[in-house]
């Protein structure tokens, strides 16, 4: 048998990014083996091999690759997702700098490495064109995940967290199997370009089973991403998580769930459009109505947060309801902005918390006075997250709807900007407590200047593209030109 | 036909001793009639003339799985659960609303027709190690590639979490 | 497959079964007598002509002895337990060849249960589940001391079993097939191309294994008398208690033989074509495979009396950090030499 | 190691641990002794060891009977080495009585006594291989310990509880023959500790099992009071026969082996168990030298009183046996029978210690501590 | 052996559910645990029955797939019991509602 058939130079190149991850990883957790304790050391490496990565894997822009015989695909679509999964890496490296120390932990080469791992994973799914490539790039995310949710391992919220986050996974990969194996028995392929000719040619073995297969993908996906009613597990997960982890967790991971979705949808089923739009009509629906009260009622920051991402998965539902280029780049152009948003909110949440404190409203009480400009980033990205001009939040929504009506949802969209409404009260809530109370203990950020310099780009870059969208909605409108 | 009897015969023991999995009050009962479950779907697999993955079946389900599972419980001593399950929840209704449809739609698949296992002449060789060896390492090489990621994803994992000291 | 044939394969099977059995009672003398030796004793002469019949004295002593089945045990799986691990052990034999073919009034017939394309495999499953009777019998005791057997001896049995099986890879590289019958025939002309001397670290790798997976000293952690009285089985009695003692000893027999055909040439005679000679050849060669196979059973009596006993971290160690390691070392030479070869 | 630090790790692992009862039904307690061990997993975090099970009220017994007849009480204390017991109680008595026996009897007392040494470490050595997992090496030594049990059949017509050195003396003298057969049997076993040595000291799974395991440091081991082979192990050189020579030990050359750390740690039970070794070198030594001395004349009774009735005092004198420092300590208020008679048992010294340094270690661990300390239930309880 | 496709994939679902019936009402979590392999298994039996109908190996190779995960899954599951037990000493899942407000 001659290997060089099946792996060629090309395919090396393509997949480059992912091996320099994986040699990162290995390099981290060598250090952590023979050298302990080598945080900076190890932060570096994580860095450099990410920033390395989404060099190679930049170089690809505006051109596009199919490897391993199909399995994966290059192009500008999977770029971006690996861009955005990158910087929601770096982002996330920094801000954990020694949070987990703060939190009575322990920071190791583990950590590290398994965010490196998670970003391949992700990477994978988007870069995948096979049900098969699909399935292990999410379990290889969702596995680092796991760990890393309960990180805190001597943590009781940290332990539970990541069991419900393991179970519900585990749970929800089930699905996903479920769904690809009636996909693959129906068609007899889990490639998707053979996916789709199968299903256009009418080569199926069965239209029930196909629709069932669908419909369990759907469900496998939807517990990925926390739709509404699959979405139990995010709050209890967001709080018990080290919030370094959430606001990963809450950002990439959910963006490489999307990716994969659409990717699915736009690239296996397309012919199948009609059949399950009334479904992701009441799914996103119920999540946007479900996450908004819900995180009404909230408390605790970390929760409220979590509410609000369901709502925002909510609204990226309406973007897969679409489904045509406007639809698909706005996704893309949400995604972005959403993680910005988040990983910049998160990031405060955690320079703020230690031990028991800083994740409940009260806590927040006269931090303006004490930090102004902390405070005054935290509000921007509250208000980013409410949708308020002129913040990048409020293009994304923006663009989302304006492509929804532009097809015709208008009671959908109707009901999505009452949602955003009433979303305004939550978001707000955070700011009013840290203007307009005192309180005679605030909370003592820990401020290293690397952390500073990261919350100052996203702060920034989400008011540069509220202000100046322009340049990113081309980039998003030309990667999702690639599929529809 | 004889074969076919066997076929029923050995699912019938699985869906059963499925059930008892899922029923049983005492999990070390779970755990071995899990592992027969998995034996018989092993005898399933052979049945279904995929050699390979029947013996895989029991080295890595029932050798090496069940046996991590026998150990927590045992280590734990978690055996009996004393807990009734709780009435319906609200999400509990929603999946097993689901469930239903799921198994509808099963069950109208096989109302469609019936197409049968039989294999043309010449072509059993898809079970063997040598197909399943040769596509691992040729279609199926990046793939195999990542499953040894996730398996090292795996033991970092396992033993960060734990090994009470690092 | 018509009926002779169904026929054979029954003879094959209780021929199988009875002088594995038969094997098991004179592996229980053989111990006894060298153990004896080994130790300045005379050990039993009694019964029988060298006490010769000692084994069977033994096996009716247990039938008569009293079936005491404490209380506090979760019965089902206290009475189940010694057939889960007497059934894997007699069941391995079935994909070992024991002797080249015989021809009888026309017939072919191979010196094997079952010529399957993945013996090996076979092997490996049927290791893997024998850990379940010694846990169950752990667990379902309700006492402490077969509790910690049953954990240790499950922990152990997965960890040596990756050495074993990656021991084996290699020789499945070498010969490109997982039949076992091939691995014996690749091993047949003269005595070098037995794989012991092809690939000594994955024999060593292999025996020491071996003696990890049949828990005999020095790794008879799941048992050690001295720390855990008599770790799984502590709460046996009567023949359930023989049933283990059987299932040892049977373990230790397809251990032997399976060492044999995997390393030894199986049946092979160096320099003799057996095939040449007929039914001749395959008397000697299923002589030849006995005799081998009783080497490797003395040696496991020898090293029993002879050796003390790993703690568990060390027996762990040993497994983790030096074998595995030097098993899969061994594969990467192993790889590189064959493509360098080819 | 305080209290403190105990109860900071139950905390750690709370909910992990489990108890379990070694003993007093096991093979390895050397007796009838129950180990209290909590577990955390297979790693042990306390020994409680519950004793008494052979309490026979010995001390009180004693007090009750006369003093001859506390000889056979003697013998049943450490039956392993009865003649060293019996030994310890004449040479406390004679100090109570000030009273001076014969050279004779000196030098027979101590051929017996060092004859039942080398018995005693046998056993000790023995046990201790096989509560490693070493079989073989325990029928060994019981092979050549069955010797010197042969020969003090030969001398006094029992094989376990002799009751053969008296108060002023011993019962009687050597039989005809028997210095011969001592010759032949030191000639026979000398080159048997070479045997023991190939097929147990130097076997790498034992010296991985056990030199670094348990380790007694030299100050936890006078703190405790443990004497003998185990505190000589630690690397202490105190010997009574050496340090505060008794009877006629002065006269005899030889040498203190003690432990050296030669596998890995000082202390550890590979030292104590090598103490054993080497000792049985030197005990084969003195007795050679005690046999080509003995005066072949001489009264063996010679001393002893019709009847024992010491002046009113008290005495405390300790000697030297196979488990380390034995002491006595009679009142006497002139009565043929003792006021008040103690025994301070080596054997519980070396218990006392056990949780101090098996700590930390696996629960085969602890066994083989245990086996390392060589034990006596029988004079632990008296 | 002639046994009709359906009747392959009728039997995985009917594990399927079952698997999912022990997620859904089991409150331990290692059995909890237990029913979603078996859900993986139905999957997997799915997968040979495909297989084998449409006579390509991928089905195969596929279940191989799962199977791996399955085995990092469990080990990386039962770590992270272990470490809950460790803190808290239970496997119920109705216990487990710290986070509750």
């Amino acid at each position: 048998m001659d290997l060089s058939l099946y792996f060629t130079r090309q395919d090396l190149w393509g997949i480059l990014p992912e091996i320099v991850l994986l040699v990162g990883a290995l390099i981290i957790l060598s250090i952590e083996l023979f050298a302990r304790s080598q945080r900076a050391a190890m932060l570096g490496v994580g860095i450099l091999s990410l920033v390395i990565a989404g060099g190679f894997a930049s170089k690809n822009f505006g051109s596009s690759f199919i490897l391993f015989q199909g399995m994966v695909t290059l192009n500008d679509y999977s770029t971006f997702f690996d861009l955005l999964y990158m910087t929601a890496g770096i982002v996330t490296m920094v801000i954990s700098y020694n949070y987990l120390e703060r939190k009575g932990g322990e920071t190791r080469g583990e950590y590290f490495a398994l965010i490196l791992f998670a970003t391949m994973g992700m990477m994978l799914m988007t870069r995948g064109n096979d049900l098969v490539i699909i399935f292990l790039g999410m379990e290889l995310l969702s596995l680092s995940l796991y760990v890393l949710v309960g990180f805190l391992r001597h943590d009781v919220f940290s332990n539970e967290s990541a069991i419900k986050y393991l179970l519900l996974g585990a749970f929800a990969t089930g699905f996903f199997l479920f769904g690809a194996v009636l996909v693959y028995g129906t068609t007899g392929t889990t490639n998707f370009q053979h996916i789709a000719s199968a299903i256009t040619n009418n080569e199926i073995l069965s239209d029930t089973l196909l629709s069932l297969g669908i419909g369990l993908l759907l469900v496998g996906f939807a517990f990925k991403v926390a739709l509404v009613p699959f979405h139990m597990w995010s709050p209890d997960v967001y709080q018990g998580a080290p919030t370094s982890v959430t606001a990963f967790l809450c950002t990439a991971p959910k963006a490489a769930g999307f990716g994969a979705l659409l990717k699915v949808f736009l690239v296996a089923f397309p012919a199948l459009h009609a059949d399950w739009q009334d479904l992701l009509w009441a799914l996103a629906l119920l999540t946007m109505i479900v996450g908004n009260i819900s995180a009404l009622v909230q408390t605790n920051v970390k929760r409220m947060l979590a509410f609000s991402s369901v709502t925002h998965a909510g609204y990226l539902c309406i973007g897969i309801l679409v489904l045509n280029e406007m639809g698909v780049s706005a996704i893309l152009f949400y995604l972005l902005v959403y993680s910005v948003m988040n990983l910049g909110a998160f990031g405060i949440i955690s320079l703020l918390e230690k031990e028991e404190k800083g994740v409940n409203f009260k806590d927040y009480e006269g931090l303006a006075s004490k930090h102004p400009w902390l405070s005054a980033s935290l509000a921007l990205f509250m208000l980013s997250l409410a949708g308020f001009p002129p913040t990048a939040g409020f293009v994304a929504k923006y663009t989302l709807f304006s492509s929804a009506i532009s097809e015709g949802y208008i009671w959908l969209i109707i009901i999505a900007i009452l949602n955003t409404l009433v979303s305004v009260y939550y978001y707000v809530r955070l700011i009013v407590n840290m203007y307009m109370r005192t309180s005679e203990e605030t909370l003592v950020p820990f401020l290293h200047p690397l952390l500073s310099v990261v919350i100052f780009i996203l702060a920034i870059s989400i008011m540069f593209f509220g202000v100046l969208p322009g340049w990113l909605i081309d980039t998003v409108t030309q990667a999702a030109r690639i599929y529809t | 036909m004889t074969l076919s009897l066997l076929f029923y015969i050995i699912s019938t023991l699985t869906i059963g001793s499925a059930l008892l999995v899922v029923l049983n009050r005492n999990a070390v009962y779970s755990a071995v009639l899990l592992v027969f479950t998995f034996f018989n779907l092993s005898i399933l697999y052979l049945l279904l003339e995929a050699y390979f993955l029947a013996v895989l079946e029991i080295i890595i389900y029932a050798g090496a799985i069940m046996v991590l599972f026998l150990f927590v419980i045992m280590l734990f001593n978690v055996g009996k659960e004393q807990v009734l399950p709780k009435i319906m929840s609200f999400q509990r209704a929603v999946s097993l609303f689901l469930l239903v449809i799921f198994f509808t739609g099963v069950s109208l698949f096989t109302i469609q027709g019936v197409q049968d296992l039989h294999q043309p002449a010449g072509s059993a060789s898809i079970g063997n190690v040598t197909a399943i060896g040769e596509a691992l390492f040729s279609k199926y090489l990046f793939p195999f590639e990542i499953a040894s990621i996730l398996l090292l994803v795996a033991l970092i994992g396992t033993v960060y979490l734990a090994k009470r000291k690092i | 497959m018509d009926l002779i044939d169904f026929i054979i394969i029954c003879i094959k099977v209780v021929l199988v079964f009875a002088a594995t059995m038969l094997a098991v009672m004179g592996m229980i003398y053989a111990e006894r007598r060298i153990s004896a030796f080994i130790q300045n004793r005379l050990g039993p002469n009694r019964v029988g002509p060298k006490g010769l019949f000692q084994p069977l004295a033994d096996g009716l002593k247990f039938l008569m002895k009293e079936d005491i089945i404490p209380t506090a045990v979760n019965k089902p799986l206290y009475l189940l337990a010694p057939a889960m691990l007497l059934i894997p052990a007699l069941m391995t034999f079935a994909v070992i060849p024991f002797g080249s073919s015989l021809t009888l009034f026309g017939r072919q017939i191979s010196l094997q249960v079952a010529n399957i394309n993945i013996g090996v495999l076979y092997i490996l499953a049927l290791t893997s589940v024998g850990v379940y009777g010694i846990v169950l019998a752990g667990w379902s005791s309700n006492s402490k001391y077969p509790l910690l057997g049953g954990l240790r001896s499950s922990a152990q049995l997965i960890s040596y079993e990756l050495s074993m099986g990656l021991a084996i890879v290699a020789i499945v590289l070498m010969t490109g097939s997982l039949r076992l019958n091939d691995i014996v025939s690749s091993q047949q002309g003269h005595l070098f191309s037995w794989y012991v001397f092809k690939q000594p670290l994955a024999f060593l790798i292999f025996l020491i294994a071996v003696y990890a997976e049949t828990n005999r000293l020095p790794f008879d952690l799941a048992e050690a008398e001295q720390e855990l009285v008599g770790g799984y089985h502590t709460e046996y009695s009567s023949m359930k208690f023989a049933m283990f003692f059987m299932a040892e000893y049977a373990n230790m027999i397809t251990a032997a033989a399976f060492t044999v055909t995997l390393f030894f040439g199986g049946w092979d005679i160096p320099f003799v074509d057996e095939a040449a000679m007929g039914n001749w050849g395959a008397l000697l060669s299923g002589i030849a495979f006995i005799l081998k196979t009783a080497f490797f059973l003395f040696l496991y009596i020898w090293v029993r009396w002879t050796f003390p006993r790993f703690r568990y971290d060390q027996l762990m160690n040993l497994g983790w950090k030096v074998m595995l390691p030097l098993a899969l070392l061994n594969i990467f030479i192993t790889g590189g030499i064959l493509t360098i070869i080819s | 190691m305080g209290i403190e630090t105990l109860t900071l790790d139950r905390s750690a692992i709370q909910g992990e641990e489990m108890v379990l009862n070694i003993g007093p039904q096991h093979p390895s307690t050397h007796g009838v002794l129950r180990l209290q061990v909590v577990t955390d997993g297979e790693i042990v975090t306390k020994i409680t060891p519950y004793i008494g099970y052979l309490h026979r009220c010995f001390e009180k017994h004693c007090e009750n009977v006369t003093y001859e007849q506390v000889i056979p009480f003697v013998d049943r204390c450490d039956y392993i080495a009865s003649m060293n017991n019996n030994f310890g109680y004449a040479v406390a008595m004679e100090e109570l009585m000030g009273i001076e026996v014969s050279e004779k009897v000196h030098y027979i007392r101590v051929i017996v006594a060092e004859l039942n040494r080398i018995a005693s470490h046998l056993l000790a050595i023995g046990t201790f291989g096989l509560d490693v997992g070493a079989f073989t090496p325990f029928l060994y030594c019981f092979r050549d310990r069955e010797r010197i049990l042969d020969l003090f059949e030969l001398l006094c017509g029992a094989r376990l509880l002799y009751n053969y050195i008296w108060v002023g003396g011993v019962s009687h003298d050597f039989p005809i023959g028997f210095v011969e057969k001592v010759y032949e049997f030191l000639d026979y076993f000398e080159p048997k500790i070479q045997e023991y040595n190939d097929l147990l000291t130097f076997n790498k799974i034992f010296i991985e099992r056990t030199a670094d395991v348990g380790v007694l440091p030299a100050d936890v081991a006078i703190s405790y009071g443990v004497s003998g082979p185990n505190l000589r192990g630690s690397g202490v050189k105190w010997d009574l026969r050496k340090n505060e020579p008794y009877s006629i030990y002065n006269k005899f050359d030889f040498d203190i082996p003690i432990g050296t750390g030669a596998m890995g740690t000082v202390g550890g039970c590979w030292d104590r168990y090598y103490v054993r070794i080497r000792e049985l070198e030197e005990s084969v030594k003195i007795t050679r030298q005690a046999l080509d001395q003995i005066p072949r004349e001489g009264d063996v009774h010679a001393a002893l009183p019709k009847k024992i009735r010491p002046p009113k005092g008290h005495v405390y004198s300790r000697t030297e046996t196979p488990r380390g420092d034995l002491g006595f300590y009679i009142i006497s208020d002139g009565k043929p029978k003792p006021f008040r008679l103690k025994l301070r048992s080596p054997a519980f010294t070396a218990l006392s210690c056990i949780n101090e340094i098996a700590r930390g270690w696996m629960i085969a661990d602890v066994i083989a501590i245990l086996g390392s300390l060589d034990i006596v239930l029988g004079e632990i309880d008296r | 052996m002639v046994v009709p496709l359906e009747h392959v994939i009728i039997l995985s679902g009917l594990l399927f559910s079952i698997g999912v019936m022990g997620v859904l009402f089991r409150r331990n979590v290692i059995i909890i645990f237990m029913s979603i392999e078996l859900m993986l298994n139905a999957v997997n039996l799915a997968l040979v029955g495909f297989s084998r109908y449409h006579n390509n190996v991928d089905g195969q190779v596929f279940v191989f797939l799962v199977m791996t995960l399955a085995a990092a899954e469990v080990s990386v599951g039962l770590a992270i019991i272990v470490a809950l037990f460790r803190n808290r000493q239970t496997v119920n899942i109705n216990e487990m509602n710290l986070m509750k407000n």
